[in-house]
């Protein structure tokens, strides 16, 4: 099969809507077809990263365990912004998951390197 | 009044907004919590405007978002019990949909 | 005292209809009245009952439909919001021409009036939405 | 009838949604049962008010000629906020109907006289 | 040239299914081809055949069915979000037990595999959402 | 690259945002048409970026939204087809949702 360099784009806080958690689905399928992906974490996005989601409260499913397992689908391209980051006084220490931190211009760089990019 | 707000301070301008409005209370719930948590841009903005509004957030949605532990000091965490006694002290609430 | 709900988003989605959903129960414990439920806007895809979520996930139309009756909620689905998005009981059925009905146990198509005597009614509005 | 003050909060961009539309129409029912109606447009509501709505490029209904309708229906109390219009280069001359202008203190003040506020 | 199309929301509520469809119309206009149109999130939503919108007002769910029909369009709706959302077809009706189903013509329901297959084989894929 | 956004820049980050990543095309669509119209606080941002960005707004939610007659120069403005073409011109596309 054709391999296509794949961007996910996620800019949305987590739980509010459902956005986040359906795109990681998106993720998961595309690694599955052994597509070269990344995803990339910018403005409210980053919430997404933020570790210790406790949603038994508000009685949503929490999808902190799902970044867990992009290790085991190879999707390790984790890209984060540090203006995002930093706006939300987060540092990575706060993330669930280990990932790469870049400016915005540097992310735009990586964009626009992509074949598909789908952002939520 | 009871000012409900939903949205990120981050991504919409609704917090923003109602605290122009002058005074009151102002409850965060769903991404609105994200302006009670600390070390962000927006917690000098809730910091500054204590003298003209109480503020109180969800304790549910902060914990679903994982910050319950970094609560700006000087808002109440309330359940949603405490979200309808809210509602109910306040003979107006609006929601900054 | 007298609440009335109005829910404004569809299910899943937006996290509305979830908190509505925690509110309204937390109403009901705190010994208050629920006058009425009105689902507006893409809330009247709260009403479907072809939903199948996952198993794992929480049921948010079956909720909405239990809670209707366990604790005699009036829930009320505004019938233009209703036609657009293809929310449909009997009587809708017949009338535009339909082949099928999707409508949930538990709530009803009605006017938008009824959202407006919700707000004299009842002691306390609420709205919930994106 | 008991007679409530009802106010219709307005802050979202007309077409891209349609929270502007079917909003009006709940104002107009709330005129129809002869119920104390005002509309306060702020933010990106004030939008909604600009004239010269041509909808026939992206196949959507107008709802100008509604805006129109208001003084028939008795609806006559039209808040606009200073600074969302300022902070958009609008002025009252740009409005398709006769408002009053306040400051967003103002109209918090009017808010808070209401028996119940509905925002879309 | 081939497009794929993603539309993440439903009817009405917000633009993103007016835009895209105007958008497809100029992509077959323009002599390209179009590999697929995706429905995902509401999105599916566009997939119901039980909307009767205002007499005056365009009938999105129609239109994108006639397209269908007239371009051989493949539309595809996303089977996790239509079972989170109440669309239902003859199989889904059937494997989930519900007593309706309100898929509309020229529509089918498949995996999300489609999707990440129409990145692949498009040479443009553009998406259209809140 | 192609940014389509589809915001209001008074509601929401993306059109900053996009500006923000560098250089390229941005297509103003939706909402995000008022990005584009002259006198408001987006216009000096958008002037200042056109060192490094070619604008874009379609010309039906320009006239949908009644700021047709009010585009800040520098913006080219495009139909259905012209947005069909700005995709094939540009090898990739993102949305700013």
């Amino acid at each position: 099969m054709t391999t296509k360099q794949f961007m996910f784009v996620n800019r949305k806080a987590p739980y509010g809507t459902i956005y986040a958690w359906e795109s990681l689905e998106v993720v998961l399928i595309a690694a599955a077809f052994e597509q070269d992906v990344s995803m990339a974490f910018l403005d409210d996005g980053v919430y997404q990263l933020k570790k210790g989601h406790q949603t038994k409260g508000i009685e949503v499913k929490a999808f902190e365990k799902t970044f867990g397992a992009l290790e085991d689908y190879d999707v390790t391209k984790i890209y984060v912004d540090q203006e995002s980051l930093t706006e939300r006084g987060l540092t990575t220490d706060d993330l669930a998951l280990p990932v790469e931190v870049f400016s915005r211009a540097e992310l735009g760089k990586l964009m626009e390197e992509q074949d598909v990019v789908l952002s939520f | 009044m009871l000012h409900i707000i939903n949205k990120s301070p981050y991504d919409r301008p609704a917090f923003y907004s109602a605290l122009k409005t002058g005074e009151g209370a102002i409850l965060l719930i769903e991404d609105g919590v994200y302006a009670a948590a600390k070390g962000g841009v927006a917690e000098a903005k809730l910091k500054a405007a204590t003298d003209k509004f109480k503020f109180y957030a969800l304790t549910a949605d902060l914990e679903a978002r994982g910050i319950a532990d970094r609560v700006v000091d000087g808002v109440t965490l309330v359940n949603y019990a405490g979200f309808v006694d809210l509602v109910a002290e306040y003979k107006t609430n609006q929601s900054w949909l | 005292m007298k609440f009335a709900i109005l829910v404004n988003e569809g299910p899943y989605t937006h996290q509305a209809s979830d908190t509505a959903f925690n509110f309204a129960k937390a109403v009901l414990a705190q010994g208050h009245e629920i006058f009425r439920v009105f689902f507006y806007h893409d809330g009247v895809n709260n009403a479907t009952r072809l939903t199948t979520p996952p198993q794992d996930d929480r049921n948010i139309v079956d909720r909405w439909s239990k809670l209707a009756k366990t604790s005699e909620l009036d829930m009320v689905v505004c019938v233009a919001a209703a036609q657009r998005r293809g929310i449909v009981d009997d009587g809708e059925m017949k009338r535009n021409g339909k082949d099928a009905t999707n409508l949930a146990p538990g709530f009803r198509i009605s006017g938008l009036g009824q959202l407006v005597e919700a707000g004299i009614q009842a002691d306390r509005l609420v709205v919930f939405g994106d």
